[in-house]
């Protein structure tokens, strides 16, 4: 095929074509370089608290500092990072490319979120910079301000709907004739899943965290004990988001592993329909176990019960994966690469993550584990293990894809190893020091906790240490990479059916599909390939 | 088996077992952890052995299509899903228990304040910090908070439970072991929240008995365990019983309440604690903690069979310790002398065989 | 196909034809009203919850409710969602002229539902029946009582927003309609700016028992 | 409609304002249901079923749901069921907990009043702005 209109990257020059662009290939170049920005904001406070954390007493800050600290490292991470990393980067660039349209289905509103993002980044962090819990009444009555985080975390809620939203019409909109949704990619299937949470869910915090502004703007007394209220009604609506949540920043992760198992296996995925409909699985019982994170909150014995139990079935979905993607590699032809290795790093952290979360919701071990290091290490495990490996890959396997070079595959190799190394050691020691019974946001601590405390501190150097590789090589190979050529890894993927980069208008005409993605059966004409 | 069990709570970094309860609640978490790292090993194993024995052999290399069985994809399902509920049968149970404490538990009061715990035994001393207990008898905990959310936590006890503001959450625990064991809060509370420590000190029962009997003789400061504070109102902690008399007075309760049986405007005070009384629209309630406080905030909901609403409410004149210390004071009105101060202090029931 | 896209300029580039980007748009709308709902879903259970623990609080503060006001603010609600109806519906005859006085009398009976809520408020202001810390009514007291005025003001605040929103979508629906944008072929912002007019209708519905008549 | 490119059954003025009387006739039912004191149980029932009749009236006819159908009703069943699940498991929670932590005062849990949980020792819970557990007369 031939194409003759210019790629997206150069098809327009200047700032004002970027900043006004309704592109969705150029606005997830947008988003990633802020999302990658705000990764190293939150990651450089991630240092300074596990700095703080080397010695039992004071290190080298203040308890109010400390405060702040871990306040900008969860939020950053979690709103700025996590959430929007994979849907708005990814999602944005490929959803349309695997769907063969020409963009999402509404690209104002696309635009949109990135000026919601920047703006609710902006007056969040501004905001933290004296921030506090979201636990009411603590932070109904803490002095430092809680409103500017509140309301930055409702914009970027607002972003993060929107997102969701244009996603879900896009999928059901504007599929490619002969697209029919049993042969969407999985990457659609979770994407379309993880959106579907955003957009109910993340309503219920909007007006929960706008609750707590009212509440500590004029003292209405809707959770505050004084006056009748209930903080636990605010726990119940404060997790009733935050566990899907979860859901949200590991779906996606999901969607990029299932497509980079199955191109770097040369394979068909083993159980299509269990891996697709797990996600909507997940997607969907993820709503109904918010309560077992309150065991020990003063929840009634029973509803603890119901919890407990169902949080029993939402774990069925991730392992159903698991076992999948590993049954994938079956009869497969294995090429290990860097994305493949992160691969691997992912399915082995996100079986651990996910059995210490099985663990922690098994009731009467959650009673010990509650809001102590064990908990701090499953959500790394899950978000950092799963999620930043599931990034790692995809961003290594779409790099040619988004900028048409390739990066040094030794380098890779090696940083990869790093990371995972760094990674381990950083986070074991959390799930021995949570076993000992050291609590969350401890600023200082027993000395029995030292020497853990040490390791993992070594071990998250080593960790930054890795990604600071990752960032120097791929941006090195922005200028001297090797030309990838259009299909680098012989994927079958349908978003290597475009030039890398992709011209403006993805396709030249409206493609029709006849096979499903990923389909390795036969030798294809013409099939090229750089890699191995 | 107790080899095992240290082995295991040594490898996982666990504290000592301070409680038969902490001992049950291991033995499932060495269960979860050894079937799931089973489970997640062979997975590895398996993914490591296909890495070798797949290796792509040529570019653009073909693979067959492989379509699950349905057997195969029931297993993946059926197998974990058999496991977690396995884990969850066993938790919960245990999980219940902990909810729920024995009826012949002895309550000891916890108050958390930023950033400090409190202590109080009815009837009894209070302390700061540091919670003494018999070993071999079941304690309740009643968990309140003066300011925002704490949460108590016992590691080696295997045991949290948030403390709220403006209300209360219970717990309990039977210490076996003696020891000192640390406390900590395990909500964040604000600046001091990892200094917010406290001490567990489980005693043999003979020893915390004589402790206990000291603290009620010696008065005032004694009553203190470790720094005393300067504001206590060392007072109303010394004698619950002579502070609600005291209130009962300075309150006029006695121009319409006798205490030795007589007819006046009011019922009797004397032998009324538990008793059942008939109410003048039918009902009959038991004169408990729960109908005296009421009657005293509420006069005219529930008016004892023969008497006219006359009396005023008290809400708002009385604070609450001082409407505890006349329902204290009233409870200690008895004929049987038998007990004539039942509620000196907690009354244990000695568990045999400990 | 193509050619029909190219005799409307409505036609966004990516979509294929007219009936797919109503579709879409359409889809879009009623998944932001999900987000609505779901809104209001936390309002809605805070209150299932305090009301649940304090029955005679709020059934006591509920006596303190115009019904007057309220019921008659139902109707006006409820007709007003009939006159969009119709709006939409001669927007898609192209009788552009009966659309927009039909959303003009919708925007009217707004004004007059916030009229009304406005006279509610102002009793509620002058009695001291208000929420929290600045409640200071005499006549009632209890556990609960400012939990319901709370809840009162909240939600029917919220509700009120979305209705003043809601007359700023429906005016900026008019004008175009009188521009001349609509037409029998093209009519979808009519439809959506109608959409969400009926859910804030819907909302009212049942803010209407739970604080008037319950 | 024929003149519409909508290929589906479309409602004309006489069927909305069928509705609209419908919508009024309900309004003007659970005023006087409202009016005729039941117990609170059924007040609540009836209110919030009529309430529902309503609802679904204006969802299904001016909100279109009855000719689109779809996607569109999906997206209402779901987000109706996550309303159902959130007030359904939080009020189950309420409901059964531990008594002393609902809020005090809460009833009909009110066995014993807050006060007596008071333990015996100087610090006391911050006092209760909620006003006395007072009846008007």
């Amino acid at each position: 095929m031939t194409y003759n209109s210019p790629n997206y990257l150069n098809a327009e020059k200047g700032l004002r074509s970027w900043f006004l662009t309704l592109d969705h290939k150029r606005i997830a170049v947008m988003y990633l370089v802020l999302v990658v920005a705000a990764f190293a904001l939150g990651g450089f406070f991630a240092m300074l608290i596990r700095l703080e954390l080397l010695t039992p007493g004071p290190t080298i800050m203040d308890a109010m500092t400390y405060n702040r600290m871990f306040t900008l490292h969860g939020v950053i991470m979690i709103f700025l990072f996590m959430i929007p990393a994979i849907p708005s980067i990814f999602g944005n660039f490929l959803l349309p490319l695997m769907l063969g349209a020409e963009d999402v289905a509404f690209p104002r509103i696309n635009l949109f979120t990135v000026y919601l993002y920047l703006i609710g980044a902006a007056i969040a962090v501004w905001g933290m910079i004296q921030g506090g819990t979201f636990y009411t009444p603590y932070s109904t009555t803490t002095v430092t301000t809680v409103a500017p985080v509140l309301l930055g975390a409702f914009i970027l809620g607002m972003g993060s709907v929107l997102t969701g939203l244009n996603f879900i019409v896009t999928i059901h909109t504007l599929r490619a004739p002969g697209l029919t949704w049993m042969r969407l990619p999985l990457f659609v299937w979770a994407m379309y899943a993880t959106s579907v949470i955003q957009v109910l869910a993340t309503p219920v915090l909007g007006m929960t965290l706008l609750l707590v502004a009212v509440e500590k703007a004029f003292g209405f007394g809707i959770f505050d004990p004084a006056r009748g209220g209930d903080p636990i009604l605010f726990q119940h609506l404060f997790w009733f988001y935050s566990h899907p949540a979860v859901y949200i920043m590991v779906l996606p992760a999901m969607a990029v592993v299932s497509e980079v198992v199955q191109a770097f296996a040369r394979k068909n995925i083993f159980g299509y329909k269990a891996v697709a409909f797990s996600s909507l699985g997940i997607a969907f019982v993820g709503f109904f176990v918010w309560g077992h994170h309150l065991f020990t909150s003063g929840q009634s014995t029973f509803a603890s019960g119901i919890f407990g139990v169902l949080s029993m079935f939402v774990g069925i979905f991730t392992a159903i994966k698991v076992f999948n993607w590993t049954a994938t590699l079956y009869k497969g032809a294995i090429h290990v690469a860097a994305p493949f290795v992160y691969f691997l790093g992912f399915l082995y952290f996100l079986m651990f993550g996910g059995l210490t979360g099985i663990a922690l919701s098994t009731v009467s071990l959650d009673v010990h584990w509650q809001d102590t290091y064990f908990v701090v290490a499953h959500f790394h495990f899950i978000m950092v293990g799963a999620t930043i490996m599931a990034f790692l890959a995809g961003l290594h396997y779409w790099w040619p894809k988004m900028f048409g070079r390739m990066y040094s595959e030794r380098w890779a190799l090696a940083a990869a190893v790093l990371v995972i190394l760094g990674f381990n050691a950083t986070f074991i020691p959390q799930f021995l020091l949570g076993n000992m019974g050291m609590p969350r946001r401890y600023y200082s601590y027993p000395e029995q906790f030292w020497s853990l405390n040490v390791a993992s501190t070594a071990g998250a150097s080593l960790l930054a240490f890795g990604f600071l590789i990752v960032l120097a090589y791929l941006v090195v190979s922005l200028v001297n990479g090797r030309v990838a050529g259009p299909n680098p890894w012989g994927s079958r993927g349908y978003e290597w059916n475009t030039p890398s980069p992709p011209s403006v208008l993805n396709f030249p005409e409206t493609p029709t599909i006849t096979r499903s993605a990923h389909d390795y059966q036969d030798a294809l004409e013409g099939e090229v390939t750089h890699a191995h | 088996m107790n080899e095992i069990n240290e082995f295991l709570r040594n490898l996982l970094f666990l504290p000592k077992q301070a409680s038969e309860y902490a001992r049950s609640i291991d033995h499932l978490h060495f269960f979860v952890f050894v079937s799931s790292m089973i489970g997640a090993w062979t997975v590895v194993a398996t993914t490591l052995v296909f890495i070798v024995r797949y290796r792509r052999r040529r570019a653009l290399q073909t693979t067959e299509h492989v379509d699950p069985k349905p057997i195969q994809e029931a297993v993946f399902v059926g197998v974990p899903l058999a496991l977690f509920l396995a884990f969850f049968a066993i938790g919960y149970p245990q999980y219940v228990t902990l909810q729920t404490p024995p009826k012949d538990a002895s309550d000891v009061y916890v108050m958390a304040k930023k950033w400090m715990w409190k202590f109080a035994y009815p009837g009894g001393p209070n302390s700061t910090d540091v919670l003494r207990v018999p070993v071999g008898r079941p304690i309740r905990l009643l968990l309140t908070s003066r300011d925002v959310i704490h949460s108590f936590f016992v590691p080696a006890l295997r045991l949290k439970q948030d403390v709220l503001p403006g209300r209360y959450t219970q717990t309990w625990f039977q210490a076996s072991e003696p020891g000192r064991y640390p406390i900590f809060c395990a909500e964040y509370c604000g600046l001091g929240h990892s200094a917010m420590l406290g001490e567990l000190v489980v005693m043999p029962a003979g020893e915390f008995d004589s402790w206990m009997e000291q603290q009620r003789r010696t008065n005032h400061a004694a009553a203190q365990d470790e720094q005393p504070i300067a504001s206590e109102d060392v007072d109303f902690r010394g004698n619950l019983l002579e502070q609600g008399r005291r209130v009962a007075v300075v309150q006029g309760c006695f121009k319409c309440h006798s205490v030795d049986g007589s007819q006046h405007v009011g019922p009797t005070w004397l032998d009324l604690y538990n008793r059942k009384v008939k109410l003048e629209d039918g009902r009959s309630v038991v004169a408990d903690e729960a109908y005296l406080t009421r009657s005293m905030m509420e006069p005219n909901a529930e008016i004892v069979a023969g008497y006219k609403p006359v009396m005023p409410t008290f809400q708002g004149k009385l604070s609450a310790p001082e409407a505890a210390a006349i329902v204290e004071f009233i409870k200690s009105l008895r004929t049987d002398a038998a007990t004539p101060e039942p509620q000196k202090g907690p009354i244990y029931v000695p568990v045999s065989g400990k | 196909m193509p050619t029909e896209a190219a005799a409307t300029p409505q036609l966004a580039h990516h979509f294929p034809s007219l009936e797919a980007q109503e579709h879409a748009a359409r889809m879009g709308m009623w998944l932001f009203l999900a987000t609505e709902i779901l809104l209001f879903t936390v309002l809605f259970t805070a209150y299932a919850v305090y009301r649940f623990l304090f029955p005679t609080g709020f059934e006591d503060a509920s006596k303190f409710a115009h019904v007057a006001l309220g019921a008659t603010n139902t109707v006006v609600l409820i007709t007003s969602s009939l006159t969009v109806a119709l709006a939409i519906y001669y927007a898609r005859q192209g009788e552009s002229r009966k659309t927009v006085a039909l959303l003009a009398v919708t925007i009217a009976f707004g004004a007059a539902f916030l009229v009304l809520k406005g006279f509610e408020y102002h009793d509620h202001f002058v009695e001291g029946q208000l929420p929290g810390r600045y409640y200071h009514f005499e006549g009632l007291s209890g556990p609960g009582v400012s939990m319901y005025f709370t809840l009162y003001f909240l939600m029917t605040g919220l509700h009120g927003l979305h209705v003043v929103v809601g007359m700023g979508v429906l005016t900026w629906v008019a004008v175009r309609a009188a521009r001349g944008d609509f037409s029998r072929s093209y009519s979808t912002p009519v439809e959506l700016g109608g959409l969400y007019w009926h859910l804030v209708d819907l909302i009212w519905i049942f803010l209407f028992p739970l604080f008037y008549l319950l | 409609m024929a003149a519409t490119s909508h290929a589906h059954k479309e409602f004309g003025p006489a069927q909305y304002l069928a509705v609209w009387v419908g919508l009024l006739v309900l309004t003007a039912l659970t005023v006087a249901v409202w009016k005729m004191h039941f117990s609170l149980g059924t007040r609540v029932t009836l209110a919030l079923t009529i309430a529902t009749f309503k609802a679904g009236l204006v969802a299904l006819f001016f909100m279109h749901l009855w000719e689109h159908g779809g996607v569109t009703r999906l997206v209402m069943a779901t987000s109706l069921l996550f309303l159902v699940l959130l007030i359904g498991l939080v009020l189950a929670d309420n409901a059964t907990r531990f008594q002393y932590a609902n809020p005090p005062y809460s009833e009909p849990w009110l066995q014993v009043p807050y006060q007596q949980m008071a333990p015996p020792m100087q610090d006391q819970p911050p006092p209760l702005e909620a006003a006395p557990p007072q009846r008007r007369p």
